[in-house]
């Protein structure tokens, strides 16, 4: 899933400027998993920016919505209608939230949450980096752990030799990814496969290629088919 | 200036003790167990006007749920943080884990909430009633 | 009905007790477990499948040699006692000693107590054991070496009469036991005694066998040394942390034979008058197109009542739901809610009780 | 008329009225003292902060479900000074301020308890010449208003010495039992005091390490904490000084004075008072020491006077009391 934190509020508020009238949007899949934007974490705002603005006397006003998805033309649309009142959408949804919602919205839309990575949760409460989207993977050469997410320096043939028992050099509490991937690999007791040599990437697919566009073609209407759906001649 | 007002938030089992304890201009607001609370119930009792709030709940180990008042330390410290970034003291939310035979405990930390307030003074809410 | 399980002392004690009370006790047992035979008690060799319902109201599913049956009983009393570890030392055991007496031994005999988790009782045991040998042949020495000489209550006074026989006590720390020298350092007084015992007696560690089945029929939880875990001491004595689920028996405390039996009895009333008074808990209820199956509810039950269905959605069982409402404070996507701490009836509690304040 | 008599409001006897109370059954519960709730009445919570289990606030839970309860009646300050009848029909006779009265109860429940044994007469201990020689329920009391200072100078103390076994494993003032509770306890309230003063030095004086459940290297682990001194040796006196001095023989036979701050006498529990003439006149017996014996029908004992116990023993104790109780009246219709 896609993992987000919250700003901190005081952040949120130098966002939010002297708007009046706020929507906060939560979303109710990856945000709300990682704890960061679901119904909960609406109310928990909501309440703080409307202590914040009774404290300073600045009279905002603050109305909640929750969506399944914010990351659908649909849903982003039915939270753009809600906001007819409102100066400005807070969405707390992951940045492909914000941007759904800012297409169809014709008022501002700011991020509530700093989106981070693709990773799982460790454990309740802790979320750890998994994948990076790098366009072209190679898990199955590296025992199932992949180096470019999960190691600072995105090594691929072998620890840096920076790493002290198991931790990578760069922060403690990072596992070295190498080192898992090699007492993953004896688990599996396939070590030999870290003998053989990685070739150099090729990067293209992965961001630094520039915006990658995914396409199902067997998925994609025909033009004929678009125009009836939306009742043109 | 004798007229602060500071909310008691406690669970089923500690009703009793705290309105045993009865005091002056406090409300008590009971919910079955502690892990009900969360940071919107909280920061709302700033925003209604209470000048302090205590969230009083079983000792740790002794829940009947066992984890109600392990989450309602966590929870008061995530407001604590909200309360700080907003501008209001976090002196005036304390968390106390109270036992049956224990309610001295809590008239003591009740008397220097007091304090708290007076020394802070109230918070000027607009939209509290006061 | 009341379901009693194990097939230890305290489970004899507390079906007798269920009986007195006018009540019905049916006796669970596992298929390989040893039991004592019991009269007019019912008892059942099997495996428990689950035990679901409430106080008042429970259905036991259990297999009997590969055929499941269905009992309706009103509380449960789990007394399940620990057991002697089988400990691979070739020294006699306390245990095995108790039914075959062995009187007729002479010379020096030297009694160990230093298992790591012995049985409370283990020390009395050995003490009155060291007495009536030490009554049949008087001219034999007996030691009972361990660090802390642990006799309860009035047993102290058998403690007394052992030391007046001349039973000789030695508290000791490092004991180095080795074909058929042993070599013991006094921890008082620091002194090094060599003995050449003609029979040692050791005592045995306890363990709960296959703890973690029971406690996953019950769906109640176990400390790390695999004895069922208490009840905290706000649910009461002799509770589980499930209502209707009664714990007695050495598997959860370490008990004398006089507080076991005042344990299985506390138990067995607490169980009959638990089963007369049924609980209805409103339960806490999962609006499934809200849920966005995160799992966070399964993770924080204490009482492993939400579960994800097949559906893919949370899904909380109603009867072992306690209706504490951390799961409902807890979901990001407040999908779980029960009567009176939805997150609009908490917010206008708090309203009003700061409204009245300010009046 | 009420169906069960339960002499003495301690935890056993609360215990007893509640379960009784459960079962709908009504019971009345005389207590000698003021107010109702016995030994376990005031003993501080021994949260350090996470709860310790010392189980002494579940006797304050039964005793305000009690109130509650309609089926229980509780007769303060008031004494049984006899009984009479046979199972099925006791006639109590109490006496109180206002005078004798008596009361029919078809069952009895003795929970008198037993009181704690009063240091004053182990003379060695100097407990009643010196001001900073405590009971552990002295040092209770002063537990709970909150604030612990040394009797005499009123400062907050450095150093704690608690001697185990005075008034139990002791032959000479009528208690060679032991009291199986003041190891497990003082191990608790002393980690409460650490908690309230972490930089306490606390020695404690034992003879065997005897705790409740599996704790069986607890004392020996806490030992190891700095600022804990762990003496296996009974203390020979205490002399009175500016600072009260402990002399006791070590380990390694040499007699050594250390002076404390306070020093906490780990009292046991002694048998009932005048148990003999209660049992006797209820048809039941006591053993040689003055516990009661639990055995026949009709009348019961729970709590301490049938054994020094702790308090979750007791309160089953009177559960299993009272389950008896309900038992035989079902009997009886």
């Amino acid at each position: 899933m896609i993992i987000a934190e919250r700003k901190p509020i005081s952040e949120i508020i130098s966002i939010i400027g002297n708007n009046k009238k706020i929507l906060i949007a939560g979303c109710r899949s990856c945000a709300s998993v990682c704890m960061a934007g679901g119904d909960r974490e609406v109310a928990t705002l909501s309440e703080a920016l409307g202590l914040y603005s009774d404290l300073n006397s600045l009279g905002w006003e603050i109305s909640e919505i929750s969506k399944e998805r914010q990351c659908e033309k649909e849903w982003a649309r039915e939270i753009a209608e809600e906001a007819s009142s409102a100066d400005v959408i807070l969405s707390l949804g992951c940045g492909v939230g914000v941007q759904f919602i800012q297409e169809v919205s014709g008022i501002p839309v700011f991020p509530g949450l700093n989106t981070s990575n693709m990773g799982g949760p460790e454990e309740q409460g802790i979320y750890l980096e998994k994948c990076g989207g790098c366009g072209d993977c190679t898990l199955h050469l590296t025992g199932g752990i992949c180096p470019i997410a999960r190691c600072s320096k995105s090594m691929l043939n072998g620890p840096c030799g920076g790493s002290q028992n198991g931790k990578c050099e760069i922060n403690p509490d990072t596992q070295c990814a190498w080192d898992a991937i090699y007492q993953n690999l004896k688990r599996l007791n396939c070590l030999e496969m870290l003998s053989e040599i990685i070739p150099p990437k090729n990067w293209i697919p992965s961001r630094s290629g520039g915006p990658r566009k995914i396409i199902r073609k067997e998925m994609v209407l025909s033009e004929d088919e678009k125009k009836i759906k939306e009742g043109l001649e | 200036m004798n007229d602060c007002s500071i909310l008691i938030i406690c669970c089923e089992k500690m009703k009793e003790t705290v309105e045993r304890a009865s005091l002056e201009n406090s409300a008590v607001l009971a919910l079955p167990c502690l892990g009900r609370i969360d940071e919107a119930v909280i920061l709302r009792a700033f925003r209604k006007g209470a000048d302090a709030v205590i969230v009083a709940g079983c000792v740790e180990g002794n829940c009947k749920y066992n984890s109600g008042n392990y989450q309602a330390r966590r929870c008061v410290n995530e407001v604590r943080d909200i309360l700080e970034e907003i501008g209001i003291s976090g002196e005036r939310l304390e968390i106390l884990n109270l036992s049956p035979n224990q309610a001295v405990d809590l008239v003591n930390l009740f008397e220097n909430m007091k304090e708290v307030v007076l020394r802070l003074g109230h918070p000027d809410i607009l939209g509290a009633e006061r | 009905m009341i379901l009693i399980v194990g097939g230890g002392k305290s489970s004899e004690i507390a079906a007798e007790e269920v009986i007195r009370q006018g009540a019905v006790p049916l006796r669970l047992v596992l298929p390989e477990e040893t039991f004592s035979f019991l009269p007019d008690v019912e008892t059942v060799k099997g495996r428990l499948l689950s035990f679901t319902g409430v106080q008042g109201n429970f259905q036991a599913e259990i297999e009997i040699d590969r055929e499941v049956k269905k009992f309706n009983v009103g509380a449960a009393v789990i007394a399940v006692d620990e057991t002697p570890k089988v400990s691979d030392t070739d020294c006699i055991t306390l245990s095995s000693i108790l039914e075959n007496n062995y009187l007729k031994c002479s010379g020096t005999i030297v009694i160990l107590l230093d298992a790591k988790k012995p049985s409370r009782a283990s020390h009395i045991v050995a003490v009155e054991k060291a007495i009536e040998i030490k009554d049949n042949n008087p001219d034999c020495r007996i030691y009972i070496i361990t660090p802390e000489v642990r006799t309860f209550g009035l047993d102290e006074l058998e403690y007394c009469k052992a030391q007046k026989k001349g039973i000789i006590f030695i508290r000791a720390e490092d004991i180095k036991h080795s074909s058929g020298k042993m070599k013991v350092t006094d921890s008082p007084s620091g002194k090094v005694l060599d003995i050449t015992p003609d029979l040692v007696i050791t005592d045995e560690e306890q363990e709960v066998k296959n703890a973690a089945l029971w406690a996953k029929a019950f769906s109640i939880n176990l400390y790390e040394d695999g004895h069922f875990r208490l009840g905290n001491v706000s649910r009461g004595p002799v509770t589980s942390m499930r209502n209707g689920v009664f714990l007695c028996g050495t598997a959860s405390r370490a008990l004398l034979p006089r507080e076991m039996d005042t344990s299985a009895r506390a138990a067995a009333t607490r169980a009959v008058t638990a089963s007369q008074t049924p609980l209805m808990l409103n339960s806490a209820e999962v609006d499934e197109e809200k849920c966005a199956s995160c799992m966070t509810c399964v993770r924080v039950c204490l009482f492993h009542a939400p579960s994800i269905n097949e559906k893919g959605k949370s899904e909380i069982c109603r009867d072992l739901c306690q209706s504490c409402g951390l799961c409902v404070n807890l979901c990001p996507a407040s999908a779980i809610s029960f009567k009176g701490v939805s997150r609009i009836e908490l917010r206008n509690a708090v309203d009003d009780v700061l409204r009245c304040l300010h009046e | 008329m009420y169906e069960v008599g339960i002499i003495g409001g301690g935890a056993a006897g609360l215990a007893a009225a509640l379960e009784l109370s459960r079962r709908r059954v009504s019971s009345v519960v005389i207590d000698s003292d003021k107010h109702i709730g016995g030994l376990s009445r005031d003993l501080c919570c021994k949260a350090n902060p996470v709860c310790q289990r010392c189980d002494a606030c579940s006797p304050v839970d039964i005793r305000r479900e009690v109130r509650k309860s309609p089926f229980v009646t509780l007769i303060s300050s008031s004494d049984v000074i006899d009984a009479s009848g046979g199972p099925g029909a006791y006639t109590l006779s109490l006496q109180s301020s206002s005078g004798i009265s008596e009361i029919e109860v078809k069952s009895v429940i003795v929970a008198i308890g037993s009181p704690t044994f009063d240091a004053a007469r182990d003379a060695r201990y100097r407990y009643s010449d010196c001001a900073d020689v405590l009971t552990s329920r002295d040092l209770e009391t002063m537990m709970i208003s909150g604030n612990i200072s040394v009797p005499s100078t009123g400062k907050t103390p450095q150093s704690l010495a608690v001697i185990q076994c005075v008034g139990s494993r002791d032959a000479k003032h009528g208690a060679p039992y032991c009291s199986k509770v003041c190891c497990k306890y003082s191990l608790k309230l002393v980690k409460r005091v650490r908690k309230e003063l972490p930089e306490i030095e606390v020695t404690f004086f034992y003879r065997d390490w005897r705790p409740s459940d599996r704790e069986y290297d607890k004392l020996a682990e806490y030992g190891k904490e700095k600022g804990v001194h762990v003496v296996r040796s009974r203390p020979a006196e205490v002399i009175i000084g500016s600072r009260p001095l402990v002399r006791y023989a070590t380990v390694e036979d040499e007699v050594r004075e250390d002076p404390f701050d306070i020093v906490v006498l780990a009292v046991g529990l002694q048998p009932p008072q005048n148990s003999q003439k209660l049992a006797s006149s209820l048809g039941m017996e006591c053993n040689q020491y003055g516990f009661f014996i639990k055995k026949g029908e009709g009348a019961y004992a729970a709590g301490c006077c049938t054994g020094p116990k702790d308090i979750r023993e007791s309160v089953e104790e009177g559960i299993a009391a009272a389950g008896k109780a309900a038992a035989f009246l079902e009997g009886l219709q």
